[in-house]
Order: structure tokens, then sequence, then C-alpha cells
């Protein structure tokens, strides 16, 4: 137990100091180098400032700890000028020395091997330099185009406090020290994490004084919580208790998200290395009817892999087209009648549906093609590793995009990690041209070679592309300014309760 | 004179009623302890004495349900104390058992006939065909009725439980039958059919009966030679008339004196024993009686007494007769 | 007596390294690896294999049983795959609030069933006694998380008195004493925290408390009839005393002594129904968080649990011993006495 | 005369059928008398004693008749006016010494609690009266084992306690059902042997229930046989058993072995079982087991008639009869 | 009461006849005793409508005969959540399946894990009951160690491990629930073992010569049968709650099986949308569970222990 002024106060703060935000799960920590999952991002996001930020709209970069930054024609070189006069929370000076100390940490040869972004984020990073107090050198080992996307990241990019890690063993998990808006408070371990107002804070102060986030798994409970008044705002809700929520005088906020769910042949052995068989089950499958009816209008059908607002999106490709007929004459032909499927059985971020849900509907979509499909469905844990396993025919998935670059979607399809590229596809022309993307400075160039690179998959159709997820929550109708970013997180900084 | 069927001797039963940490017995209950008396043919041998003295216990060893902790039993000659499993088995032809509960001895699962039936069928006394024939004849012979051999125990009143319980001891054609308090837990008007049945039998199959009892009156009536027990030994035995008339020992005299009588007119002195029989976990040392004893010497307390016959057939454990 | 209760606690020891060997044969020898769903999405393949190397995985099970065995016996309890915190403390920060739950739902079960069990024996057959068995027969018939659900829907869904899930608003949070909040809020005299702590409390200890309370009933009621049979009740009422008195004097204080098993064995059961009741009312308990960790193969977290778990409830048969010597002069711990 | 019962009839609604437990009997009791009621397993002796005492339990329910103690009908009074009579004037002692004690209370406290009830006296005299009235029914260092709980006790210390305790507030009538059945004999000697110093001492009357003609013998001043729910004797001791004029009780004493009976004959039988209390024959309870059995006793049932300063209930005795040959 | 023996007065005539009266079947007693008990008949009747259920639909799957109104798993994504109506009388879930016909499948699945859990339970858990009652000793001491390190781990915890050990299915799903109550059967059939084996009559049995095996399965056993066919029937009825939790809990069957507990796990998230989803699983469930406790319950006291033996 940690105490806190709360304690001491024997009646509840006025509501309008307090923000409740109801997420589906516990954050696994709050050290942005040890932590993965998108329930973290959104506390740390509070916390937390990187060098650099994403645009409220859009996956745009902005400063935000760096004031301006300078790229050497090579693009080899980084310089980051930093804001004056910012201090961490606990008091010490945020400077050059610990953006140095921030990197340093997670390269070779101190990177451990659970922080999980630092080779994503500072796998091109060659060193730090320190220039002057405010002034921080990158060098890279090769360009990297992604890399500025990278550093607006929530995860392994944000700035902690030197001395909170070496006082905290390297691992600040459970006590977060940042610069942002928020200071952290205390975490009651599966129920909440208070954070109160940074009144030091550098830049605008945030509204209201407290924010709660707390875990109420399973979504109609959290629906139960907000129109019971339990809660201010809730996420990860699905399409079907919107009405519910409405009618309670509770409003939706409704994005586009920056995902992908899928469905993954696997082409590695019979009856999937046919591209044929491939596209006579997509054949099978009406994506849109599906969409429609599991996510009812919360999910857009997805017509190729990246989502519509990212760089490299291309009106022009499409998916296999809805045809029964010729898919059942195809796959009559090829001899196929039963197939063998994995699925996990939770809620996913880019499936509110479930992976169960989903199988059984495409199931249903099989047998009328006279396919006989049978479902293993597993936790989500064990489900990674029947993955890895390869014993499937068909298998679903999704990704969630993490800096907002095309790189960060398309390269899945060239990996060899079984589970990552779950269709195990290969295909080493498509293979080049992810090279080359990266290094490939930004601009239409660029963006071309991806738009190349969604022609390609859809046409082999390792994957059968099946939604962009929205981002859907909901809030009190005193809350205002409340926004959920693309990338998932959820600052709170701007936020007015009436 | 009278030919020896089975001879006891000196035998022993202690219960392990309490182990240490590690498994070694600290307390002993000593449920029998040092006894020896022969039984001979064709007689009936009773055995009275208070509740908790050991009788069961005794039959149930002579029955080889319990192995004795100490001393022998020797039938026909043969000593059959330390036999083998299957051995042991042989000799249940010739000693069964009529226990004191009709309510529980009898599978309430089985029929009558089935009861009756199953100890010829395992000991293959009879051809299969035969065996039927054979029931039917037992039930006769203990007053119940042919068509009544398919009933379940529960049809039955306890006099006709305890019926079918003497029938199954027939069934093996035994040549010893330990009846443990036969007649106890029936009513009066049933208990006399029950004694009368018993007398029955034993003149018509020439048995031997180890009859327990813990009333005088129902042993007098049935048997030829009677022993006393108290707390684990026996303390006298003499041939019926001979202890009637003639008790020695306290402890005798005292059970006899305290049997009600049934005429109002002769209201006879009674011997009113102080207190109860002690517990067999510690019993006294000396004479176990002599905490009760009406008689008491300076040596009860510290001898025992030994078991010797003071006049023909007529033994005593008392240090009056010493 | 204290003999006794040393020779069972010593006997305590071989049933939980029994116990260990169960869990740890099922986690470790059966379950999936944990290392792909700690180290993330990102994670390459030496990477999972440098993790299992510096976990032990990879030794012989034997040798992990026994390094685990070591570590036990010093109280260490090793270190949670995911959220690397020591396991002891990853217990101890949500163990009190499922013993707080299974405490008020075995309080709650325990008031009620008496009271109706008592009732319905002394009014056998009548329309009391009828309705109390009907309550306590669907008591045990529905499914424990159905009935928190309909709970929920009901109370807060539709009625909005009381709030659907959590423990207290945690701004309300009383100093932590005991971990208990109804009790850390009353020693510091925050009724407010109370007040919700109560609030909070009340659908999900109902909900876990039903299944119980039907079983309490139950018995209660039959223990009673039972000993309202026996001779030493006609012996009561042959003093001339009141009915009163001789139904809870003598006839209860005997009866009691099977329903003490029942509820020593429920308050057991409670904490294995506390699984689904905490997931339903999103109560930070052991029961929903030790599910999520066998989901996520989360070794040293389930062991940890079911070694304390067990611990409790071999300790509470014991304590029902004991109070059962207490409650019945007749039994004893050392047969010498006989 | 300190109770009359009259016409008093107990039944039993089953399922099955009515047991007629109790069937019309009338009786009294003097003070300071021992009435003993005799009869076997099933006869109506505890039904009789639980319908005085009002301790009937359900399906049981006295369905006729007074229960009359000192001209009070005890069947008409209220719950807290019988409470006051119960354990206060008219106490009892059971049939089950290792069963009729509370095992899980003390027995000081069993008796004390007899006391408090209907004495109004501080807890510290009710102690020493208890303490003082274990001494009376002959319990060593009674002071220590009033601490003692019951399973502590033999069955014969636990039937002193009961007594003790039926005892400590000086009824004027004593019912003792079966209090030595399941005693030793030499136990049942000194049990007994209490119960007449008992009444000596307290003058109480005693409603001895027993099915034992031995302990009849030695303790009662009159005593009543039953069988089937039915008185079918009445008479004093010494009558009864110089000439009992019923066949079943004649039966019954025959059918006892005697120890001062020299005789090797075989034991006299009554043939036949107690007639099942649903399926009662039509007749005379007891005709079909009956030597002297006639057509008339098989349709018509005989009355409980006045001979000789006694009474019977047989066909035998009444004008016409055979008896008296 | 001593005396039972209506057929008293022509037994006399009887006896002269040579006739042997026909064994009275013990089925046929407990049968009558039961049917006396209203709540049991009511139990029995609904046991038997879902078995008649569970079979018809079972057989007319095999013979490939659809007698359902719906096939309980197709789906048709332009029917979802269609409230109850005429023509799916308990409506339809997300993926359009029909409710109702989804309840009477799960008839099937419930009934049969149930049933085949308490199977594997009971075999083995008398097995090692009546080893460690009859022959007691080390024996004893050692099963009932384990049984009571089983015991001390919460069965529903256990049960969880076991599954997210084996996986999702209806046979594991049996497996696990079946393994955890094993502690529970043996010793209910250890204790009773120890007290029928107090009886006399196996003292009796002993003395004419029987052989411990025979004793065990001709004296004891028949005694104990009640005791276990009591428990089994209470079993099934914790066993369709196991399941159920199971289910609730994702870890039950493989879909599209129609699990009455999954199937609530699932309508969990539309309590808003369609709460008949969540209201027909959990009545089906209740009134099964119900329908065996009742029954248990009648047979209990149809053969009362007390009334036969001590
Ligand atoms: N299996 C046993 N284990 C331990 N003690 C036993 C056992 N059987 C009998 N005893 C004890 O041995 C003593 C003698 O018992 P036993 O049954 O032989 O007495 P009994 O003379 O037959 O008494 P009763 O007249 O009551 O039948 C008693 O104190 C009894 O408690
Ligand atoms: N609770 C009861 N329910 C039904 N019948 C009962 C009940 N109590 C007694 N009876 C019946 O009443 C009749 C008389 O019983 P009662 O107990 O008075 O006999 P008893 O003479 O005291 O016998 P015992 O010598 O065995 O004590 C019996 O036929 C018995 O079956
Ligand atoms: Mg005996
Ligand atoms: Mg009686």
């Amino acid at each position: 137990g940690c105490g806190s002024e709360a304690n001491t106060e024997n009646t509840a703060p006025k509501a309008s100091d307090t923000l409740i935000y109801a997420q589906g799960s516990e954050p696994r920590g709050l050290d942005p180098a040890l932590v993965d999952d998108g329930e973290s991002a959104k506390v740390m996001s509070n916390i937390y400032e990187g060098l650099l930020k994403y645009n409220k709209d859009s996956t745009k970069v902005e400063p935000s700890l760096a004031k301006s930054w300078d790229v050497s024609p090579d693009g080899l070189t980084y310089t980051f000028h930093l804001q004056e006069g910012v201090k961490f929370q606990d008091g010490t000076d945020f400077n050059a020395e610990a953006v140095k100390f921030n990197i340093d940490r997670q390269l070779p040869p101190q990177v451990t091997e659970d922080m999980a972004y630092a080779p994503f984020v500072y796998g091109s990073v060659k060193d730090v330099e320190v220039v002057d107090t405010n002034t921080v050198k990158i060098n890279l080992k090769a360009p990297s185009t992604p890399f500025l996307n990278n550093l607006a990241m929530i995860m392994a990019a944000p700035m902690i406090s030197p001395k909170a890690l070496k006082d905290n063993n390297n691992n600040v998990n459970q006590a977060p020290v940042g610069t942002g808006p928020y200071k952290f408070v205390k975490w009651e371990k599966d129920q909440n994490i208070v954070l109160v107002r940074n009144d030091d804070y550098w830049g605008t102060k945030a509204n209201i004084k407290n924010v709660i986030f707390k875990f109420i798994k399973d979504n109609s409970a959290r629906v139960v919580a907000l129109n019971n008044g339990e809660a201010d705002i809730i996420d990860g809700i699905d399409s079907t208790v919107v009405k519910q929520i409405t009618d309670a005088g509770n409003k939706i906020f409704q994005a586009p998200g920056m995902n992908i769910n899928y469905m993954a042949y696997n082409t590695s052995r019979k009856p999937f290395n046919d591209q044929k068989v491939r596209v006579a089950v997509s054949q099978a499958i009406n994506v849109p009817e599906l969409v429609e009816s599991l996510y009812q209008g919360y999910s857009e059908p997805a017509t190729s892999i990246l989502p519509s607002f990212m760089e490299g999106y291309d009106k022009s490709i499409s998916q296999v087209a809805y045809d029964p007929t010729a898919a059942a004459k195809t796959l009559k032909d090829a001899g196929i009648t039963s197939l063998h499927m994995i699925t996990y059985t939770n809620p996913r971020p880019y499936n509110a549906a479930t992976g169960q849900s989903l199988a059984e509907a495409i199931q249903g979509y099989l047998s009328k093609v006279g396919v006989q499909v049978t479902i293993d469905s597993f936790d989500w844990t064990t489900y990674k590793q029947k993955l890895k396993a390869g014993d499937y025919d068909l298998a679903f998935y999704g990704w969630i995009g993490d800096n907002g670059d095309p790189d960060n979607f398309l390269y899945l399809l060239s990996v060899d990690d079984p589970t990552m590229n779950i269709a195990l596809y290969k295909n080493d022309e498509f293979n080049s041209l992810i090279a080359k993307g990266l290094t490939t400075p930004a601009g239409d160039d660029r963006n071309a070679i991806y738009t190349q690179l969604e022609k390609i998959a859809a046409d082999d159709a390792a994957w059968l592309p099946i939604s962009h997820a929205q981002t859907l929550c909901a809030y009190q109708p005193n809350v205002e300014n409340f926004y959920f970013h693309m990338t998932g997180i959820t600052p709170f900084a701007g936020v007015v309760k009436k | 004179m009278n030919e020896v069927l089975m001879d006891i001797q000196n035998l022993s039963k202690h219960f392990i009623i309490d182990t240490n940490f590690f498994g070694k017995p600290v307390a002993a209950l000593k449920a029998v302890d040092g006894v020896s008396f022969a039984i001979n043919k064709r007689e009936a041998f009773g055995l009275v004495g208070e509740s908790g003295c050991g009788k069961t216990t005794l039959g149930k060893i002579l029955v080889n349900l319990y192995r004795p902790t100490s001393g022998k039993i020797v039938f026909e000659g043969k000593d059959i104390t330390s036999l083998e499993e299957e051995q042991r088995r042989s000799y249940c032809k010739d000693i069964q058992m009529i226990f004191q509960d009709p309510y529980a001895s009898l599978n309430p699962r089985m029929t009558i006939g089935d009861i009756i039936a199953e100890p010829i069928l395992i000991n293959n006394l009879l051809p299969k065909d035969q065996v039927e024939e054979r029931v039917i004849y037992l039930l006769n012979c203990v007053g119940l009725a042919r068509h009544q051999r398919n009933r379940y125990p529960h049809e039955f009143s306890g006099g006709q439980r305890q019926r079918v319980g003497i029938a199954r001891a027939l069934a093996v054609e035994p040549k010893l039958i330990v009846c443990d308090e036969p007649v106890s837990a029936l009513d009066v008007s049933i208990q006399a059919q029950v004694l009368n049945l018993l007398s029955d039998l034993k003149e018509e199959f020439g048995l031997t009966y180890l009859f327990i009892a813990h009333g005088l009156n129902v042993v007098k009536h049935i048997s030829d030679r009677v022993g006393v027990m108290y707390l684990g030994k026996l303390v006298e035995i003499a041939p019926k008339k001979e202890l009637y008339a003639n008790p020695l020992h306290p402890y005798t005299q005292a059970l006899l004196s305290a049997i009600p009588v049934i005429n109002p007119k002769h209201k006879k002195e009674r011997i009113i024993l102080q207190g109860d029989v002690p517990s067999p976990i510690n019993p006294p040392a000396g004479c176990r009686f002599c905490s009760r004893c009406f008689k008491e010497l300076d040596d009860c307390k510290h001898n025992e007494p030994a078991f010797r016959e003071v006049s023909p057939g007529h033994f005593v454990a008392c240090h009056l007769f010493d | 007596m204290l003999k006794y209760i040393i020779k069972r606690i010593l006997m305590l020891i071989p049933v939980l390294i029994g116990v260990s060997i169960i869990v740890f044969l099922i986690m470790r020898v059966f379950s999936p690896d944990p290392a792909p769903i700690v180290l993330g999405q990102h994670a390459t393949q030496q990477a999972v294999e440098a993790w299992r190397q510096a976990n032990g995985l990879n030794d012989p099970i034997y040798l992990q049983y026994f390094h685990y065995l070591q570590g036990a016996l010093t109280g260490d309890l090793g270190t949670s795959y995911y959220t690397k915190t020591s396991v002891t403390k990853e217990i101890m920060t949500r163990f009190p609030a499922t013993i707080e739950l299974a405490i008020v739902a075995i309080v709650l079960a325990s008031i009620f069933g008496i009271v109706i069990g008592v009732i319905s024996a002394v009014k056998k057959n009548s329309i009391f006694d009828n309705a109390g068995m009907l309550l306590a027969l669907i008591g045990v018939s529905m499914p424990i998380f159905w009935l928190g659900i309909l709970l929920i829907i009901l109370f807060s869904g539709m009625l909005h008195w009381l709030p659907s899930n959590g423990r207290i608003n945690p701004l309300l949070e009383p100093i932590h004493v005991t971990g208990f909040y109804l009790i850390d809020s009353l020693v510091t005299g925050n009724m407010s925290a109370f007040k919700d702590a109560l609030q909070h409390i009340i659908l999900p200890a109902s909900a876990l408390a039903m299944y119980s309370m039907a079983i309490i009933t139950r018995m209660t009621r039959s223990s009673m009839l039972d000993t309202l049979q026996q001779d030493f009740i006609r012996t009561a009422r042959a003093k001339g005393i009141g009915e009163g008195r001789v139904i809870v004097r003598h006839a209860l204080r005997n009866g009691l002594i099977p329903i003490v098993t029942v509820i020593g064995l429920q308050l057991g059961s409670l904490l294995g129904g506390a699984v689904l009741t905490e997931t339903v009312f999103s109560w930070p308990g052991i029961g929903a968080y030790t599910v999520a960790c066998i989901l996520k193969s989360d070794f040293p977290v389930v062991q940890g649990v079911v070694l304390l778990v067990a611990t409790i409830f071999v300790l509470m048969n014991l304590l029902v011993d004991v109070i059962y010597a207490f409650l019945d002069p007749r039994i004893k711990f050392s047969k010498k006495e006989v | 005369m300190l109770l009359e019962v009259k016409n008093l009839r107990t039944e039993f609604k089953l399922k099955r059928g009515i047991v007629k437990a109790v069937d019309d009997i009338s009786f009294t009791i003097d003070k300071g008398e021992i009435l003993a009621i005799v009869g076997e397993s099933g006869s109506g002796k505890s039904v009789t004693s639980l319908s005085i005492m009002g301790l009937l339990q359900k399906p049981g329910r006295i369905a006729d008749g007074e229960i009359l103690f000192k001209s009070q009908d005890l069947n008409k009074l209220n719950k807290n006016e019988l409470k006051k009579i119960r354990g206060n004037n008219i106490s009892m002692i059971f049939q089950e010494p290792m069963t009729s004690l509370n095992p899980v209370w003390r027995i000081k406290d069993q008796i004390m609690e007899s006391i408090m009830t209907h004495m109004q006296i501080s807890k510290k005299e009710a102690l020493a009266r208890t303490i003082e009235m274990l001494d009376t029914v002959g319990i060593p260092s009674a002071a220590q084992r009033a601490n003692d709980f019951p399973h502590q006790m033999s069955g014969g210390m636990r039937q002193r306690v009961m007594t003790a305790m039926a005892l400590a507030c000086e009824p004027e009538l004593l019912i003792a059902d079966e209090p030595t059945t399941a005693l030793d004999v030499t136990i049942q000697a000194q049990i007994l042997e209490l119960l007449y110093k008992m009444r000596e001492k307290f003058n109480m009357a005693v409603m001895l229930i027993t099915h034992d003609l031995g302990v009849v013998s030695e303790a009662a001043d009159r005593v009543i046989v039953m069988y089937c729910g039915k008185i079918v004797e009445e008479a004093d001791v010494r009558s009864l058993f110089e000439k009992p004029l019923h066949p079943y009780t004649v039966g019954l004493m025959q059918s006892i072995p005697q120890i001062d009976d020299e005789s090797e004959e075989r034991l006299y039988m009554i043939k036949g079982m107690v007639p099942n209390p649903l399926n009662m024959p039509q007749g005379c309870a007891f005709s079909d087991r009956c030597d002297h059995s006639m057509e008339r006793c098989t349709k018509e049932i005989p009355e409980l008639k006045e001979v000789s300063g006694r009474k019977v209930r047989c066909f035998l005795y009444e004008e016409g009869g055979t008896a008296g040959k | 009461m001593k005396v039972n023996d209506s057929s008293n007065s022509n037994e006399n005539m009887l006896q002269a006849a040579e006739y042997v009266e026909k064994p009275e079947s013990q089925l046929k007693i407990m049968w009558e005793t039961l049917r006396q008990n209203k709540a049991a008949v009511v139990g029995l009747l609904i046991i038997g409508f879902l078995i008649l259920i569970a079979l018809t639909v079972w057989i007319s799957e095999l013979m490939g005969k659809q007698i359902l109104p719906y096939d309980p798993n197709y789906s048709d994504l332009s029917k979802s959540f269609i409230w109850p109506n005429a023509e799916h009388w308990f409506g339809t879930d997300q993926l359009g399946r029909d409710m109702f016909s989804r309840i009477l499948d799960g008839t099937k699945i419930s009934l049969f894990v149930g049933v085949a859990a308490v199977a594997i339970s009971l075999t083995i858990g008398v097995i090692l009951g009546a080893i460690a009652g009859y022959r007691g000793g080390k024996t004893d001491t050692v099963i009932m160690r384990i049984m009571d390190m089983m015991l001390a781990i919460p069965s529903i915890l256990l049960a969880i491990a076991f599954m997210a050990a084996l996986g999702k299915g209806l046979d594991k799903a049996i497996i696990a629930i079946g393994l955890v109550s094993i502690p529970e059967y043996a010793r209910i059939v250890r204790g009773s073992i120890l007290s029928v084996k107090e009886n006399d009559f196996v003292q009796a049995a002993k003395v004419i010569g029987n052989r411990s095996s025979r004793i065990i399965y001709k004296h004891i056993l028949p005694n104990v049968i009640s005791v276990i066919v009591v428990r089994a029937t209470l079993g099934i009825s914790s066993a369709v709650l196991d399941t159920a939790a199971l289910g609730f809990l994702g870890l039950g069957v493989q879909p599209p099986f129609a699990e009455w507990g999954d199937m609530l796990g699932r309508a969990r998230g539309f309590i808003f949308t369609a709460p008949y989803t969540l209201i027909f699983p959990g009545v089906a469930i209740t009134i099964t569970v119900l329908a065996f406790n009742l029954l248990g319950d009648g047979l209990r006291d149809a053969i009362d222990p007390k009334s036969r033996i001590k």
C-alpha cells in the first residue's frame, strides 16, 4: 500500500476533479522500454513524453521534448535541439545526458531481451552523442526512413528520469517518472492506477486534477459501469452496446483505427500452397456482409492491408471478390472438402467479436460451398504457441500499427518468424521491395513501393484482409475534448469535465 | 469321562488403542487376558460376565475373526492358532457363530434363502442342484416356511431373523457353534422360542455350544457347564448345578444375587456391588475384582489369584480359596 | 491437544509437497511455453531461447522442481514472468481482497443458512420450510457466474442501486492496515470509505454466498432434524424448560457440530468459487488473477497461489477439527484418555 | 390419588394408516405408590408415559381421554402451565442412559438447568444442590464428577445422573421408563436399590415401566400388564404373581427361565408374534397366540372387567367363561 | 418396528402348499419409495425429458436427419440477433444461429459430459476408495493422502489448469472434470465401506469362509452402492455446473459445439443487445442441475441407510 493525499480525506473529491477511464485489462507495467501492450500505452502517454510526438489526427511527427531537429543528407545523423528548463516529475533535470542515458539503456550491450521494442525503435542506432546540455546527436548504422516516426512512439521512445531508473534497478514498471502532464500516484493491482496533475509541467497544464484508470475485464461490465456513473470514459466496446450507451444519454467516440484483422492461409503446405485454392476460399467469403454483421458498422471492410489514411494506401487495390459459385467449383475440382482452422477465444483490439465468432462465421460461409471446417480455438497464449507449431490450414490474426509507417504493416509478410508471418508467406520479390522501402526517403517514390507490395499481396492472396477496426469509446456527456489517437494512446491533458 | 473338543490355552487378545508418532503401540486394551478352559464334545458351555468383559472377543477369536495376541487353540487335537489363511478357512466348516444383533448380522441385500445357501456354495458342500433342497430343509429346521425363502431380512421380526442366523450357522454342519448372546436383543416371549430351538437343535445335530450371555438365568437353562468372566479373565468354572448351588467367587455370588426373582414373596438378600467395572486399559493390579469386592483380603490388591480346581470340575480364581 | 495440533501440522508438509508436485507437473510439463507471450510480438527466436535459459526452463524437470522447492523453503516463491514482481508481493496485494470477499460471503451464508435451516427444521413441512428448501435447491443449482451477471443487470444496470465492479472508489481508499477495506476504513474512522466498500462488496459477496448458503441451509435443516429426534432433547423437554431454549441451547448446540464442518469446507470451496465471482465482478482478488496467470503460463505465480490456497485449505481443516473438539467434548485428540 | 388417567387414547397418523399405540387405558397412581407397567416391546408403555408428560411428537397425538394430575387435566393446560409441572411435579427418567443426556453439556449444567428452571435460587445454590443430589444418588466424589461430560461416565453412572436430575426438584411423581434395560445385572441391582431408597426418602410415587417381570416382582406395589396398547390385566403385585389371570401374563411368566427353577424342561413358549400395529386382529389382540382362544375371541374385543378385586381383559373370566376351572 | 408381516394370518395355509414367493426386487422397493417423493419424481421426469431430447437429437444426427427446427451450428450472418419470435422461439445469436436448436443440442453435450465425467471419477474413485477402505493400513494412508492433496486444490482451479494444459475440447473437459472429483468418490466409498465393514453380517460372511474379494463385491459393495448412486446423481449435477464454468471461462468445448456455459460466456458481451442469449442457457443449466439434485435428494431419502444398515 502506498499512502496518498486522498487517504486522509474523508470525503470523495468533487466529481469534476476526477476522470475515471475504464479499460479492459491491467497494464503490464509502466516502463516504456519493458512493455509492449496497448493498455500500458494509454497510461504511459499521460506520464511520459518522447523527443517527438504524433499529430493529434495523424501519424505525422511534431516537436515534443525536442524543439527541432536536423537530418544529415546521408540520412545517418539526427541532431535534436531540446526544450530548455524541462524537469522530470522527481525534480531532476531533463537534458541531453538524460536522452543519452535512455537510449543507451536500450542499445547493446545494455539492452536486455525483455526490452520488447528496443530492436524495433533503436535497432538502426549506432550511438548517441551529447553535444551540449540541450543538444543531442544520434548516429545510425544505415539510413532508416521510419526512424523519426519511431521516436514518437509510446513504446521504447519516451524519456524516463535517469534517477528513477537508477533508484529502481533499471525497471520503473511500478514507479514511473516522466516529464508528462500527469504524475503517477499509486497502482492497486487488478483495480486501478491513479495519476494526479503535474503542476510543474513545462507545457500547458492539464485541466482535470485526478485521472484514474480502472480495469474492468468484461465489455458489458464496462458499459454498466459507464451507465451506472462508475466511469467517465470506457474503451474496447463493440458495436452491440452502442444503442444501450446512447440511450442512457452517453456519447460515443468513433475514429478510424490503425490496424488490420485478417485470416491467413498456411501457404507452406497443401492445399494452400496453391494460389488458386487460396483465391477460391477468399471468393467464398462475403467480407462486407461478415464485417457488417459481426461489427455492425464499427469496423470497415478491408480492401487492402493498410488502413486508408496511411501513406502507400491506394484506392485502386482490391481483394478477391465474393463469388461463391466460382469458389465452389474450384474447390470441388481441387477435391477440397475439409479444412482445419485455428483461432483465439478472446476479443482483440482489431476484432471485438472474438476470434471464435469470426472463425464460426467463416465456417458458415465455407459450409455453403461444400467445405467442412473444423475449428480449434485456444486462449491467446496457447494460440500463439499453436501458430508457431504451424499445424493449421487457416488461422486468424491481426496487427496494430506501431508508428504509422507502411513498412510496419507490410513487413509482416516478409519475416521468417512464424508467429508474425503466420501465412508462412515467402516471396523473394516481395522481400527485396520491403528492403528497398526501408531505405528510400519518405515521399511518393516510397509510397509507390508500398502500393506495389499491396498489389502483390492481394494477387497472391496469402491473407484474406477482413477489417480495420474503428476505435470505439464511450464517455459521459459532461466530458469534452476527449480523443483516442490512432496509435492507441489517450492523452488526457486537454480533456475537460463540466 | 468327556472327550475334549476344543482346548483353549492361555489365550489373550490385546487391542492396540494408541500409538506414538512412529507407530509404536503405547497403550493396549486387554480384552481377553490369559484365559484357559476346555469345551467338551456335545456340551453347552455357558460364558457369563458383565458388558465389556471380553466375551465377544473370546468368541471371535475362536471363529478366526481375530488373531489372538498369545495363547493356543487346540481343536480336535490339532493346533489351529497359527495356520495360514487358506487352512484357517477350512476350519470354518467346523466352527460357526451366531451373532448378538439379529438386525445387523444379515446382509440386507440378500434374500434369506441366499444367505443360508451361501456357506454351502462357497464351501462346495453339496452339488449345486441339491443346495435348494437343503436350504428349504434348514428353513424348516429353524421353523421358517418354505415360501419365505425369497424374502429379505427386513421383512422379518427379530426372532425370525435370529432363526435365519441359526440356519446359516447350521448349513455347514459345524461341530461347534459360538452363540454370542443370541437372545439378548429379543423380547421375552420370543426369547423362549429361540432358546427352545437351540436346545432342540443341539439334540438333533449333536452340536457343541459355547453359549455367551450376560444373564445367569438364560445360561442356566441351556448349559451344562458355566464359566464366569470378569475384565478379560475367567474367575470361575463349574458344572451348572454346582455353580448355582455353591458359587465360590464373590463376583459369581453377587451376579447370582442380583438377578431379580419372579416371586414377590421371596425377597432375597441382595449383594449390591459398589461402583462399575474398571477400564480394561489399566486393569487394577492384583485381583481384578478387588475394587468392587466385598470380601477383600490384603493379598488381593497385590497378587493375582491363581485359577485352581477346588473341587472336581470346579475352578475358581480367588485368594479366599488359596 | 497441542501434541495433536503439532502432529497435524507436521502432516501438512507431505500434503503440501504433493500439491506442489501436482501443480508443477500440470504447469511445467503440459502447459504452453510462456516465453513468446512474455517477450511480446517482436521477440526473436534467440531472445526466446535466451529467456528460457535465463529462467531455468531448459533444465530437466526434476532440477526445476528442486530449485523451486529450495526457493519455496526459504520463502522465495519466484518472480512473475509477466510483471517481473516477486510472486509473494503479487499474491499479497490481491489476497486480502479475496479473503475479505470470502469472509463476508461465508458470514452471509452462515447467518442466513443457519437461521433458515433452523426454522425449516422446527417448522418441518410448513410453507416456510418448503419455500426455504426450494430456495436452497435453486441456490445449489444456479451457476454462480450466471447469478452474478443477473445481479449486476438488476442492481447496477437497471436499478442503479449498487456499483457493479471493483472494491472501492480509489479516491476513498482507506489507509492499508489489514488490507481489508471494511476493517481498515472502520479502524481509521473513514465512514464514507466504509459505506463505499460495503456497497461494492454486497453484490459479489451475495453471488458467492448463494451456493454456500444453500448448502448450509440444507445441512442445518437435516442436522437439526436429526438432533431434534435425539433422546436428550426429550430429556430437556421433560425438565420443563421453554421450547426456544430447547432448540437453541440443546438442539442447535449439538446440531452445529456437522454444520461447522460444512462451513469450514465451504470456506475452502469459496476460494474456488471466487475464481468465477471475481471474473464477473472485476474483483481484484487472487481468483481471477490466477485464471489469467494459468492462461498466460505464468508458472511461478500459479504455483505460489495454489500452494497458498492449499495451505489455507488444510489449515482450515485443522481449525475445523479443533473447533469440532471444542464443540464436541466426546472427540479426543489422543485415544489415551479413553 | 395423585394421578388419574381416564380413557387415554394416543394415535400416530402415518401414511400407511393409524397406529393406535395407546387404546383406551385408565389407571390411577396414589401418593408414594410404585406402579409397574409391563408388556413387551411396542405395547405402548413409552407412549403412555410420553402422553402424560405431554412430550408426544408429531405424528402422535392424544385422541381422547383425560390425564388428571391432582385433579387438573394436564391435557387441557397450555404450554406454560404444563412446563411448570413438567420436571417439577412430574419428572421422568428414560430408557437409554447413553443417549438421554446432552453429550456436549457438563452434567452439572444439565442438572442445574432443571433446578433453576423451577426454583428461584441463585446459581451458587443450584450448584450446591446439584452436588448434593449427585451425592445422594451415590456418585463418588460428586463435586468433581459434576464437571464431567456424559461420555466420561459409565452407563450406570449416567443413569444415576439422570435420576439425580429427575429428583432434583423433588417431584411428586417419577416416571421411570425402563431405567435398567440397558444395564448389566449388577448395575441394575444398584439402580433399583437407588430408586427404592429415593422413594422412601422423598415419598414420591413412581410409575415404573419395564418389560422385566423380575424387576416388577422386586420393586412394585401394583402392576399393569399391557398388550398391544391395551391394559390386559391389573393387580397388586402379590396376587398377580401368585395367580396370573390373563393368558398373556401366564405365558409371559412361564416363558422366562427361572434361576431357582430346577427342572430341565423346555421353556413354555407363546406361539407366534405380536401383531402388526397397522393390521390388528379384529377381536382380542392376543387371540391368535392364545392357547385358550375361542371363536368369540377372534370377533369381539373383551372388556377390562373386575374379577375379585383385580382387573382382567379376557372372555375366560366373563360370566359363562371357563375360568376358575 | 420389528413386526412387518402382513401375511401372518394365512401363513399356515401357504406353508402346506409347495409355494415359494418370488423375491421382491430391490429396485422395485426403491422405486416404490422414490415414487412417494414428489420432488424426486419431478426430477426424474425432467431428467427423462432431457434424456429424451438428447437421445433424439443424437440419433437423428447419427442418421443424418434434421430433427431440430434449425441446424444448431448453421450460421447465417444476415440473421444475427433476432429476438425470440414465432420462427426462432429463443431468438438467434450473434452468428444468426437458432438459439432454440442450440439449447436443445446443448442438452446432449451437458448430459454427455456430466455422465461421462462422473463415470470416470466414479470408476477410479470407487476402486481407490474400496481398496483403501477394505485394506486399511498403509495402503489406506497412501491413497487417502494423495486424495487429500487433490482436495486441497480448489477443484475449479485444478480443472482450469488441466484444461489450459490439455487444451479445449469435449474429451478434455470430461477428463478434467472427471479427474478433479475422484477424491470425493474415493472418500465417500471408503467411509461407507468402513462403516459397513463394522456390521456383523460382514463378520458373519468371514465366519462362513468367504474370501476377501468375495466379501467386498458380494457383501460390502451392494450395501455401499446406494450411497454411490446418490453421490453419482448429485455428481452429475456438479459436473454439469463445472462444465458450464469452464465453458464460461472460454475453456470448454471447441466451437461450434453448442455448450451452455460457452453460450453464456459469449452472451455476456450482449447483455443489452440480446439479453435472451443470456437467459435461456442459464435457465437450461439451472433446470438440468436442479433435476439431478431433486433426484439425488429423493434417492437419498428413498434408500436412507438408517433404515437398512447402520
Ligand atoms: N476391535 C476392537 N478394538 C479395540 N477394542 C475392542 C475391540 N473389540 C472390543 N474391544 C474392547 O474389548 C473389551 C471387550 O469387548 P467385548 O466385545 O469382547 O465384550 P463383551 O463381553 O462381549 O461385552 P458385551 O456384553 O457388551 O457384548 C471392551 O472393552 C471393548 O471396548
Ligand atoms: N414416532 C412414532 N411413529 C409411529 N409409531 C410410533 C411412534 N412411536 C411409537 N409408535 C408406535 O407406538 C406403539 C407403542 O410404542 P411404545 O414406544 O410405547 O412401545 P414400548 O412399549 O415402550 O416398547 P419398548 O419396550 O420397545 O420401549 C408401537 O407400535 C410403535 O410402533
Ligand atoms: Mg459382546
Ligand atoms: Mg419404550
